[in-house]
């Protein structure tokens, strides 16, 4: 393996990383407030339903159309999840089965959808999807040029500034600290005059906002329109990334990327010498493998928001 | 004289139960006044409406003369009512100051302003003697720092009216004399206090008036001044009630429970407990008491197989048990009445027989071959019912959770004397109960005792230990500073070997 | 708190619940397939054909069906207890998809390497299947309890792995000519069987079923019955006390997983030799994991509510061909499934309504629905 | 063979086709769309009804495979279609539950049942022609890499592999052909990084048997073109002219064809001759037109059209041999 190699597997991986983060980022948000959300797969598959219908039908008439299409994932995603915080929050539902039936709907809704819209099993097929970028003098700086500025998708800033903003939201603001009061405690944060459900919702629907921009990002870089293996897995990859993470937006940030190069990874092992020679197979599983190996040797005391996925309850004590 | 608080003709239903009835308390500004009640007489209920955690079903409430509708802690708020729960509402991994400041935080720009934040709950705490690092973090903090943290919570909003529910349930003495001197020192400031305590001595130590409920009914409300302690029990329970624990001379035996230079690491990974020897008698109480924090857990986890033993040795009845596992050190005769009763002595979800034979489910007649025999398990679970006096709403049926903290603690307490073990290992038994209870609780302690069994009794209760113990260990750091006769010793010798200024042979 | 309350259920009214829940989801069925511009009486005469094999609208008969419903219905029960079981225990565990991939390799294995008559060969395929299951779940088990590494993680990052571990076998070692199944399995592995196949009219019914009733008693008897099993509970619901009562949480959690996992690998083991005659590669997960948490979920996790919701939802599954026949879409039973699920988790919700109508019906005392009650 | 078109309300007869899908689904803009497209257009010639002359179940999972086939076969449909060598098995265990039922298979040769037909490719003829293509537009542009990303590998996706690069090697000896296989047909991220990969390492020209994962290549492909670095993408299956466009152009060089339309069209209207050519394995080669390149390829130069088809006419008169199996 020599440099040029690792450079050029940066924009791929960064490619991959970039919705993962994005998911990861949403997790954080529900989570943080005290809702487990394992329907960020379900979510995300809905914006990149949303995201890649859009931007079929808007592409003939603006350029801007990918871009819509990520917003419309984003309110696509929002309003999905608001079923997700409506039954966990106000109905008191145990949030697992409540994310787990938001999977299962995800799949079928998405695909009725299109029948619907499309009369096939997928979307239409856009023609272009978002764009690589290259950042002018930027791109020009040895090593870490071609590595971060040339011929990147725009999602991959997209979710870095998200790291950044979730980073300040989440530790630095008034509405962080409410947050996280919510998931680690909601009873004191209820003493506190703060109104749990609304800081539930809140982190609720952000995580579906974020997922649904994942979803949307990651069909419009990685795809060419939306069809139920769209999004293969990639929500739980977030979920694992999360935990893997612990629950801070850099360690997600961190674990994204993980994942991304050892995706990458699988597709040059064939390239490096001493790897040449295992079955392809072995580099598939080469992601997963680490990951756990990874949480073994970090594997540490941080736990995750202490309330998240209990249900709140005023009168418990 | 204006009262600052009036409660009239509260009414509060649960299902299947009537929390308040026809309550009506007055409070007047300035004072400290105090409610006392039975487990369950609800006082915690009243309380929690007045803070606007629930709406009365019948009543009205004027504060200042002025008539309010308390719908939600913020209206509390508002009007100056603050509470400190009888389990804190804190948030551990947040610092003192995040805390203090959750819900009313100070920003410059859209960013949290914790300097000036911790710099005003630097000034507060100053002002109130309250002593509290702003920075440090709750999960790093003793309990009594964190019920400070609790107050300055509400001086933070400008509290008037302080609500207390059961303060001195978790603290040492010293720390109790020193709350003592805190409430003061509000009241002086202008504030108002409202003191849940089931102990009388507190209430007649700090309150000026005192409000008595049973069974959610007002019965009165006396000025403390000229009401003895044990008219204020009677108020309570209905009937006389004895304070001193009814027990003879002891007639201790041979050696149960041996411990030889025992060192335990705590949480923190340092040593909690250092070197420290003890031993029990057959026959006797020994009480364990020492400032929250200085090795009791650390001790009681590692004798009881809890927590690893790095050094040092443990033997029962000369069986060693320094490195056996829970269940055989409790094959070997020993017995264990957890410290933390929801979170080691029940499993809350199960029922009441479940819990029953937490330790036995394994063996005859509770089982054969492994397969439960739920016939069995039953009849054990009536017959201690029976005999403790556990009430609860289903009978052995009775998901622990629903119990009240009284009635599960007698659940434990029946199971654990039932094994009969033969050195008892007994951690803060009569926290949080009413002194029916505790009487109760403490009266099957001794009967122990008397059937020979070697008993440690750890408590945070100085009276407890005191009343119920033969001979009485003093833990300061991690070690054994002293070991006196209960009856030749007093609270005050106590209290300066807790503080580690004085030691003694025993 | 660590341990949620997967494993809660109640009597009386429990079963209310899940019914009310099935009910609308058909309810949410009908009004997607009307949207469609289509007769839910289509829908419901398939899934009628798909549970009894009678077609009312053409008034014929047809057996295969109810095989086809079984067929359907066994991997998904026995996923479910691979959940269930786990969630009693207070685990949670995503990986019934992997440990039923890896149940399935160790039955291609043993199928295709050990040369025995039936009646051993046959038992031996499904304890292979069992035992690889378990072995895999207890990887999960073990990190949990010896490194505190959460269980759903690996559970997750566990299923991909054993897709490419199967994938890497029966390409690599198994593989026949076309190299994404093995060599057929000797008639002495299989589970088929030509009279069941017979009776079913010409269904794949086979007698996997055997094992898989067997499982839902075991699953039953060990939960409910056991001192093993109220040791599993006690640490699903407070580890702190079950250590305090002297058991080896950790040594049951690694034991829970493993036997979630051998239900699981039961499963691949089953629809192996039972379904299929030979070992395949996949290109991704089938679903079996998911289908098995949503059927755990709905049946509350015990063992009765389990077969039922199983038989539930492989009549759905076994009615989707005759929807899409008849030009129903096929997402259709997903999205019936998903909203059943959905119903079952507004638990809550649902019994308020319940003892609403009820108060309604009869104005004498009737209490409301306390937190208590509601899984607080 | 009846050819009375001119009435075909009056001749309407009664026939039903139906089609079991794999996992990729009617749309897959593969195999199992292209038998789709074979299976209407019989239909509409003979003024069948869609939904119900003719119609299809979607598979969700291989197990999926037998109560399909056996739904339809309980249907007494007068043929039933399955694309992929997947459905083998249970084509075979269909045929002989049902006896009567006609049925056919596509990309599949082993399944030696008298009520079975047989439909296979010569996928290695066809690849062979946009092998040479691809030689001659690389060697004709100064460029020395070109590639082939496969989807599974297996023995039927190495036939594409395999005459491609023995078409490269014929008219361009020197030619470096990077190889790499996605392990997956649906997955266009994985045809993306891959196809990134090789375009880094300087392909020019990339040939795809990945079905929907080589979409991802095509992307690519487009994408890099439409800012000046002009790659090209061969298309597989059907012609994937129009998946390559941007503005005017498309990053599509040329397609390699194989009809399975064809297949399932024509053995639809032999079955309705009266003519079900069952127990038989039906071959489709470049001899009839089976596999092969499209008609229009306006990416191909006039001269590289004309020995393209140069090497069709030898390869279909027999002249010259492509081998099924990749050199290793
Ligand atoms: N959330 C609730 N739901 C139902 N019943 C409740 C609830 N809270 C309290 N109760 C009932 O109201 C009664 C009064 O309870 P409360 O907590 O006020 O007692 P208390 O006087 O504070 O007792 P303690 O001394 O044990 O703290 C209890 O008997 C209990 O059964
Ligand atoms: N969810 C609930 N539903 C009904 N009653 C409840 C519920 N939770 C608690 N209670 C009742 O509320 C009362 C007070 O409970 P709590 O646990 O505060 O008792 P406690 O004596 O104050 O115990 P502790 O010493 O732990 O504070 C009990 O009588 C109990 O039966
Ligand atoms: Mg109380
Ligand atoms: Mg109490």
């Amino acid at each position: 393996m020599n440099l040029g190699m690792i450079l050029e597997m940066f924009p791929i991986a960064l490619m991959f990383g970039a919705p993962i983060v994005m998911a990861a980022l949403g997790g954080l948000f529900s989570e943080r407030s005290g809702v487990t959300n394992i329907a960020l797969e379900g979510i995300m598959m809905v914006g990149a339903f949303a995201g890649a219908s859009v931007t079929v039908v808007l592409e003939p008439v603006t350029a801007m159309a990918p871009w819509l299409g990520l917003l419309t994932g984003i309110a696509a995603g929002m309003l999905f999840s608001l079923l997700h915080a409506f039954t966990s929050i106000h109905l008191k539902a145990d949030q697992i089965i409540s994310g787990t039936a938001l999977n299962i709907l995800a799949s079928g809704l998405t695909i009725y959808l299109c029948q619907i819209l499309f009369n096939q099993q997928r979307t239409r097929a856009f023609s272009y999807g978002l764009r690589k970028v290259t950042v002018p003098i930027l791109s020009k700086i040895p090593i870490i040029g071609p590595m971060l500025f040339y011929e990147m998708y725009p999602t991959f800033y997209l979710a870095i500034t998200l790291v950044v903003v979730t980073w300040f939201v989440v530790f630095k603001t008034p509405f962080g600290l409410r947050l996280r009061s919510c998931g680690e405690h909601p009873q004191a944060a209820a003493s506190m005059g703060i109104n749990v459900y609304a800081m539930r919702y809140a982190g609720v629907i952000a995580s579906g906002a974020f997922a649904g921009l994942a979803g949307a990002t990651m069909v419009l870089t990685q795809d060419i329109q939306y069809t139920v293996t769209s999004i293969h897995g990639t929500g739980f990859i977030a979920l694992a990334s999360l935990v893997f993470g612990k629950w801070n937006p850099w360690g997600v940030l961190g674990a994204g990327m993980f994942f991304g190069f050892s995706q990458t990874l699988s597709y040059y092992a064939k390239d490096i010498k001493i790897l040449a020679s295992l079955p392809l197979e072995v580099f598939y599983a080469l992601p997963y493998v680490l990951t756990i190996v990874a949480l073994v040797v970090f594997a540490g005391k941080s736990v995750g928001p202490k309330a998240a996925g209990e249900i709140y309850d005023q009168g418990k004590r | 004289m204006a009262f600052i608080i009036e409660m009239l003709n509260i009414v509060k239903d649960f299902p299947g139960i009537r929390a308040n009835d026809d309550v009506t308390l007055q409070v007047e500004k300035g004072s400290i006044h105090a409610l006392l009640g039975e487990n369950g007489a609800g006082k915690s209920t009243l309380m929690s409406i007045l803070f606007g955690l629930y709406s009365p079903d019948g009543g009205s409430i004027r504060i200042r003369g002025e008539t309010v509708r308390i719908s939600d802690p913020n209206v509390a708020n508002e009007l100056g009512i603050g509470m400190v729960h009888q389990h804190f509402k804190l948030v551990h991994n947040f610092t003192v100051t995040e805390n203090i400041i959750l819900g009313l935080e100070p920003k410059k720009g859209p960013v949290l302003d914790i300097k000036s934040a911790a710099v005003k709950v630097a000034e507060l705490s100053k002002l109130y003697g309250l002593d509290v690092d702003p920075f440090a973090k709750i999960e790093d903090i003793s309990v009594s720092m964190q019920q400070r943290v609790e107050i300055l919570k509400m001086l933070y909003r400008d509290a008037e009216i302080l609500i207390f529910d059961e303060p001195t349930a978790v603290l040492t003495p010293q720390e109790i004399h020193e709350l003592m001197g805190i409430m003061r020192r509000l009241v002086e400031e202008g504030k108002t206090i409202l003191l849940i305590t089931h102990k009388l001595k507190e209430i007649k130590a700090v309150a000026d008036t005192c409000t008595v409920l049973r069974r959610g009914k007002l019965i009165g409300t006396v000025p403390v001044a000229g009401t003895s302690e044990a008219s204020m029990a009677e108020m309570m329970v209905g009937r006389e009630v004895s304070f001193s624990v009814d027990k003879g001379p002891s007639h201790p035996g041979e050696v149960v429970l041996d411990i030889k230079d025992l060192c335990v690491k705590n949480a923190k990974g340092l040593l909690g407990v250092k070197n420290l020897s003890l031993s029990v008698r057959e026959g006797e109480i020994l009480g364990l008491c020492g400032i929250d924090g200085n090795g009791q857990t650390e001790l009681i986890q590692a004798l009881t197989g809890l927590a690893p033993i790095e050094s040092g040795s443990v033997t029962v009845r000369g069986v060693d048990i320094t490195d056996l596992p829970v269940k055989q050190r409790l094959d070997s005769g020993l017995g264990h009445i957890p410290e933390d009763r929801h979170r080691h002595g029940l499993v809350l979800d199960f029922r009441l027989d479940e819990n029953m034979v937490i330790h036995s489910y394994g063996s005859e007649p509770f089982s054969r071959h492994g397969i439960l025999d739920y016939g069995a398990i039953r009849k054990n679970a009536e017959r201690l019912i029976d005999e403790f006096d556990v009430r609860s709403g289903r009978g052995a049926d009775t998901k622990a959770r629903s119990m009240s903290g009284g009635n599960q603690q007698k659940a434990i307490l029946a199971r654990e004397i039932d094994r009969s073990p033969i050195a008892f290992v007994i951690a803060q038994p009569t926290r949080g109960l009413d002194v029916g209870a505790i009487e109760y609780i403490h009266k099957r302690i001794v009967a122990e005792r008397d059937k020979g069994k070697a008993i440690l009794l750890a408590s945070l209760e100085l009276d407890e230990i005191l009343d119920v113990s033969d001979r009485i260990a003093v833990i300061y750091g991690g070690e054994i500073v002293g070991v006196v006769d209960a009856d030749k010793t007093d609270e005050n010798e106590l209290g300066l070997m807790m503080s580690g200024s004085v030691r003694k042979a025993g | 708190m660590a341990n949620r309350k997967l494993g809660d259920a109640r009597k009386g009214d429990a079963l209310l619940v899940p019914i009310v829940a099935v009910l609308l989801g058909f309810v949410v069925g009908s009004v997607v397939v009307m949207i469609t511009g289509k007769s839910p009486l289509v829908m419901f005469n398939a899934m009628l054909q798909g549970l009894t094999g009678l077609n009312v609208a053409r008034g014929s008969f047809n057996p295969r069906y109810i095989g086809e419903l079984v067929i359907q219905a066994m991997p998904i029960i026995l996923t479910a207890l691979c959940f269930g079981f786990a969630a009693r225990t207070g685990l949670f565990n995503i990986g019934a998809e992997g440990q039923l991939m890896i149940g399935s390799l160790a039955a291609t294995t043993v199928a295709l390497l050990v040369k025995a008559p039936a009646f051993i060969h046959i038992p031996l395929v499904l304890v292979a299947g069992m035992a690889a299951g378990a072995l895999w779940g207890a990887i999960p088990g073990y990190l949990k309890a010896r490194f505190n590494v959460h269980e759903v993680v690996v559970t997750i990052m566990l299923n991909y792995v054993a897709l490419h571990m199967n994938n890497l076998l029966i390409l690599n070692v198994f593989g026949s000519f076309d190299k994404v199944k093995t060599a057929p399995f000797p008639q002495s592995a299989l589970l088929k069987d030509p009279w069941l196949e017979s009776i079913t009219n010409g269904s794949r019914l086979n007698w996997g079923f055997i094992p898989v009733l067997i499982a839902i008693v075991v699953y039953w008897f060990v939960i409910e019955k056991t001192t093993f099993g109220y040791g599993l509970r006690a640490v699903g619901y407070n580890k702190d006390a079950a250590k305090y009562a002297g058991m080896k949480v950790n040594r049951n959690i690694v034991l829970s997983m493993m036997i979630a996992g051998a239900f699981a690998g039961l499963a691949g083991a089953v629809i192996t030799t039972g379904t299929f005659n030979f070992g395949r590669a996949l290109s991704a997960a089938e679903g079996y994991g998911f289908d098995g948490m949503a059927v755990a979920l709905v049946g509350s996790n015990q063992a009765l509510g389990i077969l039922l919701a199983g038989l539930l939802f492989g009549m759905l599954k076994a009615a989707g061909p005759l929807m899409q026949s008849n030009g129903i879409p096929k997402e259709i039973g997903g999205i019936i499934q998903a909203s059943i699920v959905l119903f079952v988790a507004m638990k809550y919700g649902l019994e308020r309504l319940i003892a609403m109508l009820r108060l309604r019906r009869d104005k004498a005392s009737s209490l409301p629905v306390t937190g208590e009650e509601a899984g607080v | 063979a009846k050819e009375e078109k001119a009435a075909p309300v009056a001749a309407k007869p009664v026939f039903k086709v139906g089609l079991v899908t794999d996992l990729g689904g009617i749309d897959d803009k593969s195999f199992n769309q292209g038998t789709w497209e074979g299976v209407i257009r019989f239909g509409e010639e003979n003024g069948l009804v869609k939904g119900t002359d003719y119609k299809y179940l979607q598979s969700g999972a291989e197990a999926d495979y037998v109560p399909n086939l056996s739904t339809f076969a309980d249907e007494k449909l007068d043929l039933i279609v399955a694309p992929g060598f997947l459905f083998a098995n249970a084509m075979g265990e269909v045929a002989e539950k049902y006896p009567q039922q006609k049925l056919m298979i596509i990309d599949d040769s082993s399944v030696q049942k008298p009520n079975v037909v047989c439909a296979v490719f010569a996928e290695h003829e066809g690849s062979y022609l946009v092998g040479v293509a691809t030689g001659l537009k690389a060697k004709a542009d100064g460029k020395k890499v070109v590639g082939f990303i496969g989807g599974m590998q297996f023995p039927l996706i190495e036939k594409f592999q395999a005459g491609f690069e023995q078409g490269v090697k014929a008219v361009y000896p020197e030619a470096k052909i990077l190889v790499d296989y996605a392990g997956d047909f649906g997955a266009p991220d994985k045809g993306q990084a891959l196809a990134q990969k090789q375009f880094n390492a300087g392909a020019y020209i990339i040939f795809h048997a990945a079905g929907g994962t080589g979409n991802g290549m095509i992307k690519e492909a487009k994408e890099r073109s439409e800012k000046g670095d002009v790659r090209w993408a061969i298309g597989v299956d059907k012609d994937q002219y129009s998946d390559g466009l941007y503005g005017d152009k498309s990053a599509v060089l040329t397609s390699m064809m194989k009809r399975v339309d064809v297949a399932a069209y024509e053995v639809a209207k032999m079955t309705l001759a009266g003519q079900f050519p069952g127990g038989q394995t039906l071959v489709f080669s470049l001899k009839n037109n089976g596999v092969g390149i499209p008609n229009e390829n306006p990416n191909l130069s006039a001269d590289i059209v004309a020995s393209v088809n140069e090497y069709a006419k030898k390869i279909a008169s027999g002249e010259l041999v492509v081998s099924e199996i990749p050199a290793k």
